[in-house]
């Protein structure tokens, strides 16, 4: 409990590291209407497609440096000696840059949702289907992350990229899944199946690379 | 007297460069080493493999103690861009009376609201060795934990490893000046 | 027990010493068979009653894209050793694939692409296995990248065995996430539980193409493995006795 | 099952389908791409292993 309410303390006071990413996103969802001369129901299509792109993009950029920061200070250090699970520090660690990053994105997004298709089922659909996004992405990306830990985002986003993409494809089904009124809840639980798994096998991972990290 | 860490036959070892072998000490209750060698020995490694961060290539450690371990590596494990009392809130604060007085005793009573980026770098190490003063546990390893303090400072920090000593705590600490605290040496060369 | 076994068995020394006996073996009788399998597959095979003549590049594409997965999988296979039983060779044997497994798929790809011209019009489509092989050809350069970015080769070891095994979970998710996409690519000609859907006369020479590939393949990673062993082990004795 | 399926040298190289392209050009620059592309990595890596015994020894 206390280390939650100290890195939330630190996630808070260090503005540019959760602010910085969601005026991306506010900026990237704001520009792209400008860069297609377009009728109003061709950006209704590209719409969810630009959603998803910002998104992942946000959240790369939000993860950048999500551990370097507390590897450069001994921080890890500390946490790797004090508690016995490295990987229950990790999980408060994504879940805070989650509460501070990806919720308020998801709710943004469903207003760009909102704004831009004037479908309020749209937006509300969204919401869920975001928060689980944000989720994943910030898993699979700090993950990456540790691996390149002190050699720079770039590799880090090479390697992980891959491991992102076939969620692109199941992104891609939104579209479908929401306009034809499929198996809207069926498509809910597939994410969040995906979901569960990586929370429980991503932080123990991540812990073991960190350890060797510290080593 | 119970025992605290008892090592028998530490090897280590870098990309294929052996840094020590076949070390064998153990440490009791109430007692201190003060490990002593050049440049590249192997000290913080020894440290490291003590509190658990690396494993050791060959031998055994035996470490029995109830409550954690407390590490001070060259890193202080302080964030910049909190103040000084933010920095201490990972900490039972209320439960320690002595808060105050260890704040007094170090001249950072005044400094509380400060962001910690404005200290210099000798209140900075002294502010992480307060949080090693509030800490409750029974075996302190210390990676030379005298750099950049004055000499108040480092008598102030003697006097408290005695005191914690005394209270049948356990210390190993590397350190190229000698503290004024009685401990045995362990010399790390390669022979 | 096992452990004992294996690490006496996986020496880089023995490995090397073994596989320099087998290298000329393998080379010569895969190189003949590869080359007897093409020109049969070129010359003496009639021609594919819809694709035309240009279906001959069948015996070069699917040998190569059914090695650049299966090179994959000994990449994650060799991993999983490494990191269970900490044995050096087979971390040795992940960095040495890693290039060879890129190196198959981007001629799987250029084939495929070529190929694809003259039978659907078009050199590349969005299609569920060509997309999944360009990301297999993404992941073998983010390997690669990734061990080289690190000085430490015990900690760049480590990392890569950890993202390969991450990376082989991904691989069928990516196969059937993008499977969901309508497809242009021909279902599999030959799989192992149904009978071959092309010709016997064209599936001999296929058979062999890929036999004599896989060994010329193998041959490459024993070349690549034994540059790694140099490099890594260069200040130990028999090294300087070996060379 | 062993006849060659083309009459002349030149056959082989435009190897004109039934339908009546020329398929030759797509067979042999894959044919060579491969060839290459093998050829050259077995090439740098013999190169590579001779020098680093060089620098060994």
């Amino acid at each position: 409990m206390k280390l939650l309410k100290f890195e939330l303390l630190k996630l808070r006071k260090k503005s540019r590291g959760w602010l910085g990413p969601i005026l991306v996103f506010v900026l990237i969802m704001t520009a792209f209407p400008l860069t297609v001369e377009i009728l109003n129901k061709d950006i209704d299509q590209s719409f969810l497609s630009v959603l998803w792109i910002a998104t992942l993009l946000v959240m790369m950029l939000a993860t950048e440096d999500i551990f370097l920061e507390d590897f450069n200070d001994g921080t890890l250090e500390q946490m790797a000696i004090k508690h016995n699970s490295l990987s229950g520090v990790i999980t408060i660690k994504i879940f805070v840059y989650w509460l501070l990053i990806g919720l308020p994105i998801s709710l943004l997004g469903a207003l760009y949702g909102f704004g831009i298709t004037s479908s309020a089922d749209l937006a509300i659909q969204l919401i869920p289907i975001l928060m689980i996004t944000t989720y994943i992405f910030l898993n699979v990306f700090s993950f990456g992350n540790a691996l390149s830990l002190t050699k720079g985002s770039i590799l880090g986003i090479l390697i992980t990229m891959p491991l992102v993409l076939p969620l692109l494809v199941v992104l891609g089904k939104v579209v479908i899944v929401i306009n034809l009124g499929m198996n809207f809840l069926g498509f809910l639980f597939l994410l969040l199946g995906i979901l569960s798994i990586i929370i429980l096998v991503l932080p123990i991972i991540i812990s073991f690379v960190i350890k060797a990290h510290l080593e | 007297m119970k025992k605290i860490l008892v090592a028998e036959n530490l090897s280590y070892k870098i990309n294929d460069t052996k840094l020590f072998q076949n070390l064998s000490f153990s440490l009791n209750e109430g007692a201190a080493i003060h490990i002593l060698g050049s440049n590249g020995s192997g000290k913080t490694s020894l440290l490291k493999i003590i509190s658990g961060l690396t494993k050791q290539t060959k031998g055994e450690i035996e470490k029995n103690y109830n409550k954690d371990i407390c590490f001070i590596g060259h890193k202080n494990a302080l964030k910049q861009y909190l103040t000084v009392e933010d920095n201490l809130s990972l900490l039972e604060i209320e439960a320690h009376g002595n808060l105050k007085s260890f704040l007094q005793l170090l001249g950072l009573d005044k400094l509380l609201d400060v962001m910690v980026a404005n200290l210099s770098y000798g209140q900075q190490k002294k502010l992480a060795l307060l949080r090693l003063f509030l800490n409750n546990s029974d075996l302190l390893v210390l990676d030379e934990p005298c750099v950049g303090l004055d000499k108040k400072s480092q008598d102030i920090l003697c006097t408290f490893l005695s005191d914690e000593l005394n209270a049948k705590k356990a210390l190993i600490f590397s350190s190229h000046i000698s503290l004024d605290i009685s401990s045995e040496v362990l010399q790390l060369d390669k022979a | 027990m096992i452990k004992k076994f294996i690490h006496q068995f996986a020496s880089p020394k023995t490995y090397l010493f073994q596989v320099d006996r087998a290298y000329p073996y393998i080379f010569y009788t895969s190189l003949s068979i590869y080359l007897v399998a093409l020109f049969w597959g070129l010359f003496l095979t009639s021609e594919d009653f819809v694709q035309g003549n240009s279906y001959r590049i069948i015996y070069l594409h699917v040998p190569a894209s059914f090695i650049s997965q299966s090179l994959y999988l000994a990449m994650a296979f060799a991993s999983a050793i490494f990191l269970i039983w900490k044995v050096k060779l087979s971390a040795y044997l992940v960095r040495s694939i890693a290039p060879i497994g890129a190196i198959t798929t981007f001629i799987a790809l250029v084939s495929g692409a070529i190929w694809g011209i003259p039978t659907w019009g078009t050199w590349w489509a969005w299609d569920a296995r060509i997309i999944s092989t360009l990301i297999l050809f993404i992941m073998y350069l983010g390997l690669i990248s990734l061990h080289d970015s690190f000085t430490d080769n015990e900690k760049a070891d480590k990392f890569l065995a950890i993202l390969v095994i991450v990376g082989s979970v991904n691989i069928p998710i990516i196969k059937m996430s993008v499977e969901w996409w309508s497809t242009l690519h021909q279902t599999a000609s030959i799989t192992v539980t149904e009978k071959p859907a092309i010709d016997p006369s064209m599936l001999y020479p296929l058979f062999g193409s890929i036999i004599g590939f896989t060994g010329i393949v193998v041959c490459l990673v024993i070349l690549s493995s034994k540059l790694q062993i140099l490099k890594r082990e260069k200040n130990k004795s028999w090294v300087k006795d070996y060379v | 099952m062993f006849n060659f399926k083309f009459n002349s040298i030149s056959d082989a190289i435009f190897m004109q389908s039934s339908n009546g392209q020329y398929h030759g050009l797509y067979v042999w620059s894959v044919v060579l791409i491969v060839l290459l592309s093998i050829s050259i990595t077995f090439l740098v890596y013999k190169v590579q292993i001779k020098n680093i015994g060089k620098k060994i020894k």
